[in-house]
């Protein structure tokens, strides 16, 4: 299964995205790991390029609610993206902001799974029960 | 025109900027109020005394001047400016944007002040009215036009430098360019320095804050100073960050700011003062906010063990996201409390360590020195590009990442894999000498993400 | 029947005790789980780890039940049972009363547990329903029954001693007594330490937390120790509190240890295990709760600089009252955090420091052993009597209060008029030669007053 | 002016009590010190022995609330105590308690000046400025 991932916007905390590599090959995904600051074409564009499944998006930064904005107008742009798992996780606001506003405003967006700093590993075994439930896995 | 002024012009004519009036600028620096200047205080304040500076950037102009109004009622010694990533890789159409929103939304939008987007007018009138020094921290390899900015607002401490703002802070800006943007920011501050006290610069000792061994750091920070000094800098900061070890903090302290003396004085700089800045723990922190204090009081410990002039503090909502300015001020109350019960600090030296962390320092000087190039910047950017300088977990494409370092049982960073760094070969064996090397790599991986969250 | 079977009968023979079962209490000690022993977490922790203990006395059985269920889950490795200043002078009426009262209204009437009120059969099942090692803190001249119901409870960590809990905790109770009532509590728990693991006593070293001198708090502790050892206890801590300096800290730990070995093994204890502990900052605490904290976490780092063997924690409360048990409870999880993260400690040695401090502890032993009378105990009561031993802010008549001492400029704790204490002739020209003593009576009173007021 | 002043209960913080003594001499005061551990009858019967003007208790450990209660009955048992100013100070509850609540409950015992957590020249000033009202000073 591909994966698509990496760290959204002007964002260059690259530290959970080195582990979250590691994970991923761990977990037997074959990753394509845009690495930090990466805009959302990018991500679209590597998706529709590998023809991978999964976006996996990080923002660490506090930039991911400007961008999660952008994601529904953008992705409509692209065709065949409907099937595609998306998820973001990392710090997904600017200060502290609680779960339960900060989910279904994502999943607004256009998300499938969000994990607000949520534990890596957490939010990949969720992503395993998603893909179990879809029958991906 | 001098080249200098052409710049400028160039810098200036941007459609997100103020009309500069250079002339009302100089005016305005040489006639500042001195406590404006740190390196003022630097010069003046009680031998012993550390200055204390928060970090703290918000978008808008209102909540910005509320929280340096709390660290003032804090007893702040340093203000900060902090501004927020989208103006460091200099994409003011999105801060304008996300400025616009956090304005009408009452949400904050921006990680920082987006100083480029309110202008020198504006932010002046807060900088004076508080008659603090302030510290401009950004992370920004271009930050010519920002420096401009934060100048003419009165603000006389520049943070940053070509290596340390690009390697922890940037993917894939060219290096070179960044060598020159910031030799254009060292000749502002230098020029600026001739009509008051001196602009002060500090370089950004913590990098990526994540497994960075001392020698990498203190290497980096020299050779920052030394372009500084170079273009006529005479108040600069070398730094770094708590790194997990305490006795390591205090030897590259002792070796850090004997070895700036040294190379200063090899170009003739001895003249400029060099002041020393401790960053407290900059790696992930715990998300107890309990947890976070003790964090934050042990680095203060610390700094006061290392004999630091200046610490740069953080706050129990590290981990939560950009702090409330209610947390931010009482760290610095918190900081300036514990500076003023710590006493009879013993003098401490480890002559072996330091010996250690000296020669591997001397040789990495030298190999850069050794490069071919005609300047000394064009030889720090050849010695980036092949690997005889390399910073752990930098997101820059040059870097080359070979370097491998971990823990000892002591919490030491020592360096495991040297890649293309000159770590003179006794050094080298002294370092493995200290782990535990037997294991297999993946165990060695799991010590590794262990080691970055060791605070947590 | 033996002279001690006698005394128990007197001492048990009261009307506000539980009708004690002696052959039971032997039978529960023999066969009682060795986690409650703090003498076999001593021996088989691991060699840094020090161990954790609050204080923490509420009248309820129902309150300090609770208080002990949130230090356990705040990972604490010792429970305190901290009795009521009533039951410390053995006004066992007035903690009756106080207790019904507390009991009846839900406010609390007294400053701790009343241990004796409640009796051993209820407070065992407190004690081993949680099973961790309880340490009784008291301050009472008078303990035997007090150390018999605590034992017989399952109790195995008996703090105090004839010196340290009479010169600070009270005005005029018999000296003599003290020392034949505390022989009788050391001869308990040797017995006792027959049937399984050892009891351990720990004296207190902080005495009255005010201007100390470490020479006086060391010989008090060694005293303390040799009268214990004596009677044939095999597990002792010694103790002292945070001064003021980290350096005389680290001095005082240094010599405490040095010398409570040297002084074993002269009388053939060799073979008693010895610990160190260390006291959170014991004097007046700041009101301000988030500098109380500062100073908490601050004491945690020179107790590992000390290299403890266990530590007692204060609260953010302190200063204004007993503390809750989540302000509490809260301290032990931030030292427990603390701890984990303090790494790298150097080993600090001032060979100086040590040496002066030495001589003057040698010098103060030897003229308590010169005293004229027959046994230890006479001589260390003689040399309390006379003036060799002198304790600054005791507030018991029989001390001399002629000795004075202020802080130099590193605020280490200095002896500025010796009184009848035979410090050397060169350790005080030492001592006085790091103050400023050119200054008038009234300015020298108004230092000590803020000498005293330190961490305010 | 002479006063007695002490520790009440069992109470043997003794720190305050010297930091007094001297303050109160330094003020001109004549002072009869009692020390720690000082028992209410103690305290009143000095009163009486000396001719004391006023009564300046002491109490830091908690015990304050316990002795306070048994004033009224004991005071009342002595002639000539009325005239008396009977002033209050340190620690006086077990616990953290707010001066709204503390002082009027002390007052009600017969306590003329009640200082709870009050620094000594605070209360000390205020002692003076009563004796001014009372044209003792
Ligand atoms: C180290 C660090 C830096 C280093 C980064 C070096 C580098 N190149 O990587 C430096 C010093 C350079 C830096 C710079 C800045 N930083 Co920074 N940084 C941190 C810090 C201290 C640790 C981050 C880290 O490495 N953690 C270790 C890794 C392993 O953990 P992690 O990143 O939290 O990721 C975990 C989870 O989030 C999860 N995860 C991540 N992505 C995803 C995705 C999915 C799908 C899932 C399931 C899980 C997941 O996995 C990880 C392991 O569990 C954090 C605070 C903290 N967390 O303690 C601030 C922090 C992230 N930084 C912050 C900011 C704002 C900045 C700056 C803008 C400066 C500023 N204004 O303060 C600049 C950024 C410039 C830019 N262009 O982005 C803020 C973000 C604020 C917010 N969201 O409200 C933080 C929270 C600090 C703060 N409180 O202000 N930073
Ligand atoms: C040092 C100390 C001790 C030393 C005392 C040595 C000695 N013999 O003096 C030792 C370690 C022996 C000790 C023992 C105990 N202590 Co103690 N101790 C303290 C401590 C840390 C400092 C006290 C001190 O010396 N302060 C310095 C002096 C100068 O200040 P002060 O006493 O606060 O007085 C000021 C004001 O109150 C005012 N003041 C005092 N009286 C008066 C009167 C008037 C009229 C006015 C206007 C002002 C005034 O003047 C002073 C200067 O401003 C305090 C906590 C704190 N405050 O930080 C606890 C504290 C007072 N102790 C306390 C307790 C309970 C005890 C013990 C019972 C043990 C226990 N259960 O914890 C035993 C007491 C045994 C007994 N029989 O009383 C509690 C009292 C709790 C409460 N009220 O709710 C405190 C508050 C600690 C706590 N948070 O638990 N203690």
């Amino acid at each position: 299964m591909k994966v698509v991932t990496g760290v959204v916007g002007n964002d260059i905390h690259v530290v959970a995205n080195r582990l979250i590599d590691l994970s991923l090959q761990a977990r037997g995904y074959e990753v394509f790991n845009l690495g930090v600051n990466t805009y959302l074409e990018e991500f679209f564009d590597a998706v529709v390029e590998t023809g991978a499944d999964i976006l996996l998006i990080s923002s660490l930064n506090g930039e991911a609610e400007g961008w999660g904005r952008e994601v529904p107008r953008l992705k409509a742009k692209y065709k065949k993206l409907d099937d595609i798992i998306m998820m973001i996780g990392g710090n997904l606001v600017v200060g502290t902001g609680n779960a339960e506003d900060i989910i279904p405003r994502y999943k607004g967006y256009g998300f499938d799974i969000v994990c607000h700093q949520v534990d890596l590993n957490t939010g990949l075994d969720s992503l395993e029960e998603m893909l179990k439930e879809r029958n991906l896995k | 025109m001098s080249l200098l002024q052409e710049e400028r012009e160039i810098i200036v004519n941007n459609e997100y900027v103020d009309n500069f009036d250079f002339a009302e600028v100089k005016e305005f620096v040489t006639n500042a109020s001195k406590d404006l200047f740190i390196s003022h205080h630097f010069k003046n304040k009680p031998k012993n005394k550390m200055l204390v500076q928060p970090r703290g950037g918000f978008p808008t102009y209102e909540k910005q001047f509320a929280l340096s109004e709390y660290f003032v009622k804090a007893n702040v010694d340093v203000l900060p400016l902090t501004v927020d990533s989208n103006t460091r890789l200099n994409d003011y159409a999105t801060a304008k944007k996300m400025l616009r929103l956090s304005e009408e939304n009452d949400v904050d939008m921006l990680n920082g002040y987006p100083l480029v987007n309110h202008g020198y007018r504006t932010t002046r009138k807060m900088v004076t009215h508080f008659n603090k020094p302030v510290s401009l921290r950004h992370g920004t390899p271009d930050a010519r036009l920002l420096i401009e900015t934060a100048i003419a607002s009165g603000i006389f401490e520049i943070e940053g430098g070509p290596i340390t703002y690009l390697l922890p802070y940037s993917k894939n800006f060219p290096l070179d360019k960044a060598f020159l943007y910031w030799k254009y920011v060292e000749r502002v501050c230098a020029n600026y320095s001739k009509l008051n006290e001196p602009i002060n610069r500090e370089s950004f000792g913590p990098l990526t804050a994540t497994l960075v061994p001392p020698s990498i750091t203190i290497v980096i920070q020299l050779l920052e100073m030394l372009l500084s000094l170079e273009e006529g800098v005479k108040s600069f900061s070398v730094s770094f960050a708590q790194q997990g070890s305490m006795n390591q903090d205090i030897v590259t302290g002792a070796v850090l700011k004997k070895l700036a003396k040294h190379y200063a004085a090899e170009i003739n700089c001895s003249d400029a003062a060099i002041n020393l800045v401790y960053h407290q723990w900059m790696g992930a922190f715990p998300m107890n906010k309990d947890s976070a204090e003790q964090l934050i009081n042990i680095a203060t410990v610390i700094a006061s063990m290392v004999s630091a002039d200046k610490i740069i503090t953080k706050t129990r909502e590290e981990a939560s996201g950009i702090p409330t300015k209610e947390a931010n001020a009482k760290t610095v109350a918190n900081t300036q409390y514990t500076l003023g019960i710590l006493n009879g600090l013993p003098n401490v030296v480890d002559e072996e360590e330091e010996e250690i962390l000296t020669l591997e320092v001397h040789a990495i000087m030298e190999a850069v020195f050794n490069d071919s190039a005609d300047t000394l910047w064009r030889k720090v950017f050849n010695s980036i590009k092949n690997g005889i300088i390399d910073v752990p977990f930098s997101p820059h494409i040059i870097n080359h990442n070979n370097m491998i370092t971990i823990r000892d049982a002591q919490k030491n960073i020592r360096i495991i894999k040297r890649g293309n760094v000159p770590i003179p070969d006794r050094c080298y064996a002294y370092e493995k000498g200290q782990c535990d090397l037997t294991k297999d790599t993946t165990s060695i991986v799991n010590d590794i993400i262990h080691d970055i969250g060791i605070m947590q």
